[in-house]
């Protein structure tokens, strides 16, 4: 995997590319095709261990460690939260877990979208990030390179 | 003369409104009803006015307020045509009436080995009260299944019936579907075998008949905020002869009549069964919710709402792929809905970018969407204001969701 | 900089009103306050612009609605310092959270032979729940007396508890004799005990001090109505440890996590105790209550309604034949009283006559009635926006309706 | 007893009488002092049967039947209801038990006190005029002359 840009440099270009669009349907088709392009997931890693609980729609997360870095592969049966994996991916799959532990995801905010997707009864973005801090921490602690 | 029912929209405030730049088409009522401005300033009028506590107070100001309380104490028995207006209990809202019935009920007249019968189409609020005093008491929980039109078995609620039960519990309309059980029926073979039948009218109340008299419910429950009325209060109709059997549920304030540190005893019905504080103010609105529903012809009102949802069916149903739960032979206010291929959720987020409001997921209702065997369903649900452009509008939105993901 | 307490009057609008053609002396604000104009305009823009029922929907209306709700949550907890907003559980009013905890900590705690300790000095809806559910459950239900200045005995308080006490529960104020209760004693000896203390804050949260982790409770109720918010919101803080213990109590709607004809469970906490749609308008109606008191330096409004208390007292006190009841070493906005040879119920109609509301009768409060041989008293209770010239004309009315009665 | 006027008659006497007081203090005043002016009643019939239920102070009637019409003596703790009870001594005492069955105290409210009476939570008027007609109809059922 070849060197990521910062997190923030990331984010940045990422409401920069929001900004462009014109309005929510934009957006959201855009956060979907975000999601549709990601790199496919094995079916057979979408098992119940891999699920993220709290999400309203079904979220599988299949994270590494690897030289101190989160590497992950994700999925959902949700066009709109598989984009919002997309984000996750784009923004942090590959970043140093130290790096990771530090983030949070306000920016989802300045994209526009933050108003639907965080107000989940059981926040599905909030189950995610979650999700990532643990497996980061884990990671700094020192985990087998492979959990 | 009766107020024609095409002038109604501009009554709420909030349909006036924007959402993402694009103009509100609510279609979430079943979850809640918008309010006509004549609630709203109700309240204000309530509280710039006459707000104070009620009944125990002599000073003008609790005298008018107790006076208007009462009034609508009164209205609302008139309203579904209650024998007495001691029969009437406000309460917080449905969830509240079912439980005090559950609890004060269950512990009244279920032993160990008695049976409630519910319907697997009931709310959680009318499914998990019962089971949980089943629990408590030890009794059995037994459920009418519905069949693939979505109406309930009728024969195997028959079978049901024995010596052994106590009470039925069942919705007059379903939420997730809409189907419009056959309340009198139920409720007579109920009480050939002389058990007492509680009515859900969350979702009837505001549409279609609501005479607890002629449908010959024992209890009748429904909330305020589904009809036009405020938040934060609902109603428990109950005949006087089971209530003044059950024991109080919530105590304290009002509901007493005496207390030492050895015995109390409880005020006359419908105090009894009011503790507390009541929400005076939520009371005076929803007074002012049914002279709004009473400015109508009900029987118009039910002709419009019935012809919007006829509308709405035939423009779902054709939409490729689109597929419409339930088919019973009678439907109010309610289009439940999936499309092929695409996510309840996912088509909820969309159509509310495009200012359309429906609500996802399982609508409180998982027994039902269990026996459906889906995660969830889209519902589109209707009220007075309602046009046929909203419809439109719900359509439209949903081909425009279809070609975007299918792209 | 803090706002002006003096500015306060002029933010209720039901203050400008005239009763009898006279102007209006509000001194009934232990039953209920009356609200300034923010909290009446909060609930009208609610329903004008964002009104949907919460937590389960996506749509625009629903997310702006459940963020504002949660909002208000977060602003309680900040209020009453409570360690986390999932903490703070939304009910109709004090009476609704007293009896939460009765029937809840009840059934997962109390069993027969146990002990609850109550005092004497407690409202009904601080009493009753408590000793209904001793009946229940079989257990002993103990009763601290209270002395000739109207002061809790905790010589004897100290005796009562014992390895069998589940409970304690006592209000900081009581509602009719004003007297602030030594709540941190009192928790302190029952947490020596393992015991935990209910603390009904209905007459203290928009007084006096309010922090629950500086008094240690480990619940805490109060009403909305009385601190200038709505009618039918109150709310309940409760230690997490003690509400992840508890089972719910109401069922149905949001505080479900999965439903089977076998079995339920539940959602997380706050969630677990909020059965069915909540008062949303109510509980944004308290959360701009909570911001108009944040407006003052709560310890200048505390010192300015104990300065107007001890005015009151000393012009009752000048009054001929009149009696106040108690004399604690600390009292809050409370003014008990009656005039010899006046019936309190006449004394109260007649200074209504003068546009003076105060409340008459047992303020349901029969015990502390019981003890004093009394049948009622006459209550002036105090709030922020009243002023020396309220109790110059209770003063005066007094002496009036003395004079035409003894003529 | 002298025949008296007609329930009618009385009532619109008593309206007339309370339109010349200016204020709710000066009805009040008039109320009261009509209960003071009333024949006293033998203490020693303040028993707990005689003691109408649901008052919020303690009113206590004697009621008698003679030759058809309702006869009674009444008195309360409370100067305000017993001027109340002095109402209804003067508009029923004497009158024939089925003028009474018809009667209803809806006058009350011309005088301009109706609101506060009647609002009690417990209606005190209502329960007053409940009992006097309950004797009455047991006076038309032929219940011995003296109950
Ligand atoms: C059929 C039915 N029953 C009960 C309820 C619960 O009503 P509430 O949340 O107002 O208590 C609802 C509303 O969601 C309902 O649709
Ligand atoms: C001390 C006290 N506790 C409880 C209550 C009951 O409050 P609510 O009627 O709002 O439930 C009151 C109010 O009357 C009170 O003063």
């Amino acid at each position: 995997m070849p060197k990521k840009e910062s997190i923030q440099v990331i984010e940045q270009n990422l409401i920069d590319d929001f900004e462009l669009l014109e309005n929510w349907e934009e957006k959201y088709e855009y956060l979907i095709e975000m999601g549709q392009n990601m790199p496919v997931m094995d079916p057979a890693l979408k098992t119940d261990d891999r699920l993220v609980q709290g999400c309203q729609s079904s979220v599988w997360f299949d994270i590494h460690c690897k030289d101190g870095n989160l590497e992950f592969m994700a999925d959902s049966d949700s066009l709109i939260v598989k984009g919002m994996v997309a984000v996750l991916n784009e923004v942090l799959n590959g970043q140093p877990a130290e790096e990771v532990l530090r983030s949070n995801m306000s920016f989802f905010e300045t994209l526009g979208l933050w108003r639907h997707i965080s107000s989940q009864r059981s926040n599905g973005l909030t189950a995610m990030m979650g999700h990532l801090k643990q497996a980061a921490a884990d990671c700094l602690g020192g985990q087998p390179e492979e959990k | 003369m009766s107020k024609n029912i095409f002038s109604a929209r501009k009554d709420f405030p909030i349909l006036t409104q924007t959402v993402n730049d694009l103009p509100l088409v609510y279609l979430d009522n079943a979850a809640t009803t918008q309010k006509p401005q004549c609630v709203i300033d109700a309240i204000s009028n309530y509280y710039t006015t006459i707000n104070a506590n009620i009944h125990r107070g002599n000073h003008t100001l609790a005298v008018q307020a107790t006076q208007a309380y009462e009034e609508v104490r009164k209205k609302v028995a008139k309203y579904i045509n209650a024998p007495s207006p001691d029969e009437i209990i406000f309460t917080r809202g449905t969830t509240e009436s079912v439980n005090l019935v559950a609890y004060s009920f269950g512990e009244a007249f279920v032993r160990e080995g008695d049976e409630v019968i519910v319907s697997q189409l009931e709310h959680h609020s009318n499914y998990v009260p019962w089971e949980l005093m089943c629990q408590r008491q030890g009794a059995i929980f037994r459920v009418i299944p519905f069949d693939k039109n979505g109406e309930l078995d009728l024969q195997v609620f028959r079978g049901m019936l024995n010596e052994k039960t106590r009470l039925v519990a069942v919705n007059h309309v379903s939420n997730s579907l809409g189907t419009v059980n056959p309340i009198e029926e139920i409720i007579q073979l109920a009480h050939a075998n002389n058990v007492p039948v509680l009515v859900d009218g969350a979702q009837s109340v505001q549409h279609i008949a609501h005479d607890v008299q002629a449908m010959g419910a024992d209890f009748y429950a429904f909330s305020g905020h589904k009809m036009y009325g405020p938040m934060g209060v609902g109603v428990l109709y109950g005949k006087r002869e089971w209530l003044e059997k059950m024991p109080p549920f919530l105590s304290g304030g009002e509901m007493i009549d005496q207390v030492t540190s050895t015995k109390v005893t409880f005020n006359i019905l419908p105090y009894k069964f009011e503790a507390g504080t009541p929400n005076v103010a939520g009371v005076i609105g929803l007074g002012a919710a049914i002279d709004y529903i009473n400015q109508f012809d009900f029987a118009q009102l039910q002709a419009y709402e019935d012809d919007l949802l006829a509308y709405g069916l035939e423009l779902l149903r054709g939409i490729e792929g689109l597929n419409v739960y339930g088919n019973p032979k009678q439907r109010s206010a309610i289009l439940p809905f999936n499309v092929e291929g695409i996510q309840h959720y996912d088509l909820g987020i969309l159509l509310d970018a495009k200012g359309i409001a429906v609500r996802t997921g399982q609508h409180c209702t998982q027994p039902i969407m269990d026996a459906l065997h889906i995660p969830g369903t889209v519902r589109a649900s209707l009220a007075l204001y309602n046009s046929r452009e909203d419809l439109e509008a719900l359509a439209h939105g949903i081909e425009r969701v279809i070609h975007m993901i299918r792209r």
